[in-house]
């Protein structure tokens, strides 16, 4: 089996040989991989070097590996993944939908903009109180606001879609 | 004055911190609780507990109609407020007082004096303490008189929440065109966590260290300090990080002397009497300025603890019994470095948004050293009703080195699941060359750290976390294959999951 | 000397314990580890972590060979030996002094005379060191000499390892009767233990305290002691408590005095270097008597770290590379109180019979004073391999009285699920008048002590456990009929199972 | 719903009134009971007053109860089961036959006694090597060794049966 990674726009190719041996990048590594106690933790043994990380999945083949204080994002697809993906052509990045859901439960306090507003990647979209305090929630990508779904004075739910941002028409 | 039943007006690891000190004097334990919080430790470590109401505070932790009733009905002494909450409600302390009922705390009118910035800022002017230059004397401000004062001020300035505390209700604003919204925003957030929206303006002293003095004083006139803390690692006036002693008054020992002696005048200038504690800011030129005074124990009290050796609740409830202090000021020996972090259900990856669920993996460090003070157990749910506190890690070493590198070393040990949690926030600032060297002041966090740059300069395996992920995605995809196919196929398939599990399937 | 890389030669707690200070240190770790230990804590906090071989000890942490080839494969510089295992064993301390690897530890010399008890009494005898009476001078005895020695000696006594330590092939003899099958099971557990049956006899001293010196000792002849630790509370010679200063010697300060100097005596007697502890039993009479040194790290040198500040883990691997001691005798000095409680898998309601199994919850407390060394987590398994010990609590207070009720504090905060643990006998050991009051000697634990009869004493509350009991009971019913009638009714039938667990359905 | 719990040889009669009161001899009580995370930890007010208890259920309708550093052994049974085993009549206390199973794996190392040997309450049976130590197994009633399952030397499993003790012929 060999998985295709990408972390920070760097590939490494993740090749598993046979229990206990991958290769990566074509350099092979003996691997002692287990899980401790069910709760996503991981202790990995790669020639001897020890490493434990807390890995959570996230959505598209994206995988959260956090290891000795930092994050790492990993977008792990298979060869076949690959294969099909490529004959499917690729996805153009920064020209989709951005939907702005609620992190956590809370009141939304201020809504500074309008429908047809045009944001920038980190603009300030709308505030949320919420356990006492006022979180500003901002846009990672620009475009222009198509959809605002809720009003101030409105209790949001966790992961309630409360903003959508389309990208700019060029 | 007898004590034997206390009732603890709070939650969190705060309340666990009071009940344990409590316990240990032999008091009867009384807690309050939400709807909420029924499983909460510090429920189930008290000898009574009685339910305040729903879970959203106003409901619940800030009915002092409620809990001035529940103490009378059930023969309860004394009342400690903790921090937060009616901590410095001075009508809360006043209530207490008229109910006879012992408020482990100052009198309510040194609350009320200091509890207002405002008239704390006045009563310190007087009592030739300098204060940061601000709206003084002027209070009630409306909108248009702050932005009137605003222009004389001049900026950077600072919005805060006459009734503050916390760096709630707190805005920096750099021009005057941000100042209307900034208003707004800090009177909303005043509103919310204080039922008072009057806000006051003071000059943004750039650069600036905040190093703040732990006071106690008791009812014969005995006042002193047990030191400082730093407390400059703040992110919008929100402490992260603190440290005792300040590294920077280490190298200033006649500075260092002057404040202590000052905030102890400061104290006095009020009657005050209990723990507080004087909060200064400290100025590139060595000028201090007092900031205010907290009224009530201090989140990062620990620090002040693990230097000392004294529990500062023990020393409250001792204060409140009528006792002398346990120490006096020339007694006073500050012994090695200690540094506590706040781990908080942030994520310092997005803009430290709180994270809120339930956490399902709480596997706190220990060893030498360190001290974890903490409200939360594998399966507690963090809500959304209350602060973002999850644990505070206190650690101690004999040098301020030995303190980081012990820090560091109990950080790497700490695995919170279920939530999104700072840690990564800590490891990252705890190796920062910057830090290491003391060299930081209260903007560093905002202005000079980041996560991104944090993890630039450091030693990264991007090549082990592409094995992890790519083990971690092949698993997962045996495990559904296990599941489909499992009258199919024994369990061979499971080759790569790890060795143990089969040896113990 | 250069010591960058250390392999830490053991596992469960202490590994961790040395783990951390290397971390702190900036060392890079190298952990080995049994079949069953590869998801231990000590083998995940390392930064290597290397296989032995089968969980039994003998084809794993007992496999010299084994060890000293990774040390070399991987550029090892020095090796920790922790307790127990390979730490007390002279030839594995000269295969590293062979190999050219650091022993973080004494000569394999001073392991040889001192792990060999009846050599060390020897030559305590011939330093001028008082020692128990018994076999001195007779080596290697038959079952049959032992028998005739026994007559000469008289009873009580103790039969006990030549190789010994940790109490194990140790037995008390008080009629001749018994003498012959105490000797069978004291060789059979010693050879289990050390791989050597050689056993002696010493007089048994009736109601005697074990005391003992924590001894820290550098290449440049500085021996110091870093005070006592009171051990007096053991069952069959297993320690279950103890607590640094004695109580007894705190009101007898020429003993100690005394005591000290004669400790510092007897490791300079063996040329001593690095850390080491001399045992002494004290009689009612105040004589006292060398009973052993243990050449290694002690299980409870935690609460001699708690009352000095000194890290003896740091100080071993300074005295490893050939540097000063951190501090002189003079300068040492006890501050306050500390109590070491070993919470083991042992059943103390049956006869103290290990317990194996898996921690569903390990539960710690923690908060001002209180630290835990331990290695399980939750998901945890306690395998029959190895020692009982699950974790040390360790308490620290400004005097003994602080100390002992922040220990009931932190015992009653203690949850262990899954096995069954001792921390019942430690809370009720802690609430007998005669352990506050530090009237208790060796003999206390076995011959005043029973868990009823402590719980006769204590305030019960047998009606609350019959609530506990009868709503354990129906809710066990109710949730069985819930799953078998899930279809036919709604959650109503639930009611009795818990307001929040509904309100989060 | 009423329950004879049985403590100690002390009898306590708990009745469930409704949601939240309990009646114990005939004294109402308010209860809250709810248990804490899945691991047979309960939490109890009860008039206010707090306990917390670690559970576990043993055979034969015993209960045990770890609170405050003590151990209860509860026998309960409810109303129904009671008349029941009344109706059956009452089984004699101490007449049983005892099995000694081996409370942890490990390996036999001395049996000091033999086939038909009269033991008393108390008396060593057997000792068993675990945990680096030898550990002497008693026999809680007095009786006759009626069958040794297991030799000198042998490794046991976990509550494997290895001595079973009658009682004596009276």
């Amino acid at each position: 089996m060999k998985y295709i990674t990408t972390i920070d726009e760097q590939e490494y190719i993740v090749e598993l040989i046979e229990p206990g041996v991958v290769k990566v990048n074509d350099v092979e590594y003996f691997v002692d991989f287990e899980e401790v106690g069910g709760q996503n933790i991981f202790t990995l043994l790669i020639n001897g070097e020890s490493f434990e990380a807390h890995i959570s999945e996230g959505e598209a083949n994206l995988w959260k590996v956090l290891m000795q204080g930092t994050l790492y994002e990993a977008d792990v697809i298979d060869e076949r993944e690959k294969r099909l993906s490529e004959a499917a052509g690729h996805v153009v990045k920064g020209s989709s939908i951005y939907m702005l859901r609620s992190p956590m439960p809370g009141m939304v306090t201020n809504i500074p903009l309008n429908v047809g507003d045009v944001v920038e990647a980190e603009d300030v979209i709308l505030i949320l109180e919420s356990m006492k305090m006022q979180n500003e929630l901002k846009t990672p990508q620009a475009g222009y606001i198509s959809e605002i779904r809720i009003a101030e004075g409105d209790n949001v739910e966790q992961n309630q879609i409360m903003v959508v941002i389309n990208p700019k028409e060029d | 004055m007898t004590i034997k039943k206390v009732l603890i007006a709070n939650r969190g690891e705060i309340a666990i911190r009071i009940n344990r000190t409590c316990r240990e004097l032999g008091l009867v334990t009384v807690a309050v609780f939400s709807d909420v919080d029924r499983r909460a430790l510090h429920v189930r470590y008290s000898d009574e507990a009685y339910l305040l109401g729903p879970a959203p505070s106003k409901d619940s932790y800030l009915n002092i109609e409620r809990i001035i009733q529940i103490s009378k009905d059930h023969g309860v002494d004394a009342i400690h407020p903790g921090y937060g909450f009616l901590s410095e409600n001075f009508e809360y302390a006043k209530a207490c007082e008229d109910a006879g009922i012992i408020f482990i705390g100052p009198s309510s009118e040194a609350i009320r004096i200091m509890g207002d910035k405002e008239t704390a800022r006045e009563t310190m002017i007087k009592a030739g303490i300098p204060v940061v230059p601000g709206t003084e004397g002027k209070s009630n401000l409306s909108d248009a008189e702050l932005i009137t004062e605003a222009e004389k001020i001049g900026f950077p300035l600072l919005i805060k929440a006459s009734a503050g505390g916390g760096g709630k209700g707190m805005r920096k604003v750099y021009k005057s065109s941000e100042l209307k919204s900034a208003i707004k925003l800090a009177r909303t957030e005043s509103q919310s966590a204080f039922g008072d929206n009057n806000v006051y303006l003071e000059k943004l002293i750039l650069n600036a260290r905040h190093i703040e003095f732990q006071i106690l004083a008791d009812q014969h006139g005995n006042t002193i300090h047990l030191g400082e803390r730093e407390c400059s690692i703040q992110r919008r006036h929100q402490k992260l990080l603190e440290e005792a002693p300040s590294h920077y008054l280490n190298n200033h020992p006649e500075l260092r002397q002057k404040m202590g002696e000052t905030a102890v005048r400061a104290a006095k200038a009020v009657n005050y009497e209990n723990a507080g504690t004087i909060e200064f800011l400290v100025d590139k030129e060595d000028n201090f300025y007092f900031l205010e005074m907290n009224t009530r124990l201090q989140v990062e009290h620990p620090i002040t603890e693990a230097v000392t050796g004294i529990d500062i609740v023990e020393e409250q409830i001792r204060i409140a019994r009528g006792r002398q202090l346990s120490i006096t000021q020339d007694e006073l020996q500050i012994n090695g470095w200690a540094i506590e972090c706040r781990i908080n259900s942030e994520d310092a990856y997005n803009n430290f948004l709180p994270s809120v669920g339930v956490i399902t993996e709480h596997a706190a460090p220990s060893g030498p050293g360190v001290r974890i003070d903490t409200g939360v157990y594998n399966s507690y749910e963090i809500t959304p009703y209350y602060d973002p506190l999850i644990s505070k890690l206190i650690v101690w070493g004999k040098s301020r080195a030995q303190a980081i590198l012990r820090t560091r070393r109990a950080l790497e040990e700490y695995k919170i699941v279920g939530i999104v949690s700072n840690l990564p926030f800590h490891q990252n600032l705890i190796s920062q060359t910057r830090f290491m060297a003391g060299n930081y002041d209260s903007q560093f966090v905002e202005e000079r750290f980041s996560m991104r740059k944090a993890e630039e300069g450091k030693e990264t395996y991007p090549e082990i976390a592409a094995i992890f992920a790519a083990l971690s995605a092949y698993r997962r995809t045996e495990l559904s294959a296990h599941i489909i196919r499992r009258a199919e196929r024994d369990t061979s398939n499971w080759k790569w999951i790890g060795r143990w599990e089969r040896l113990h399937r």
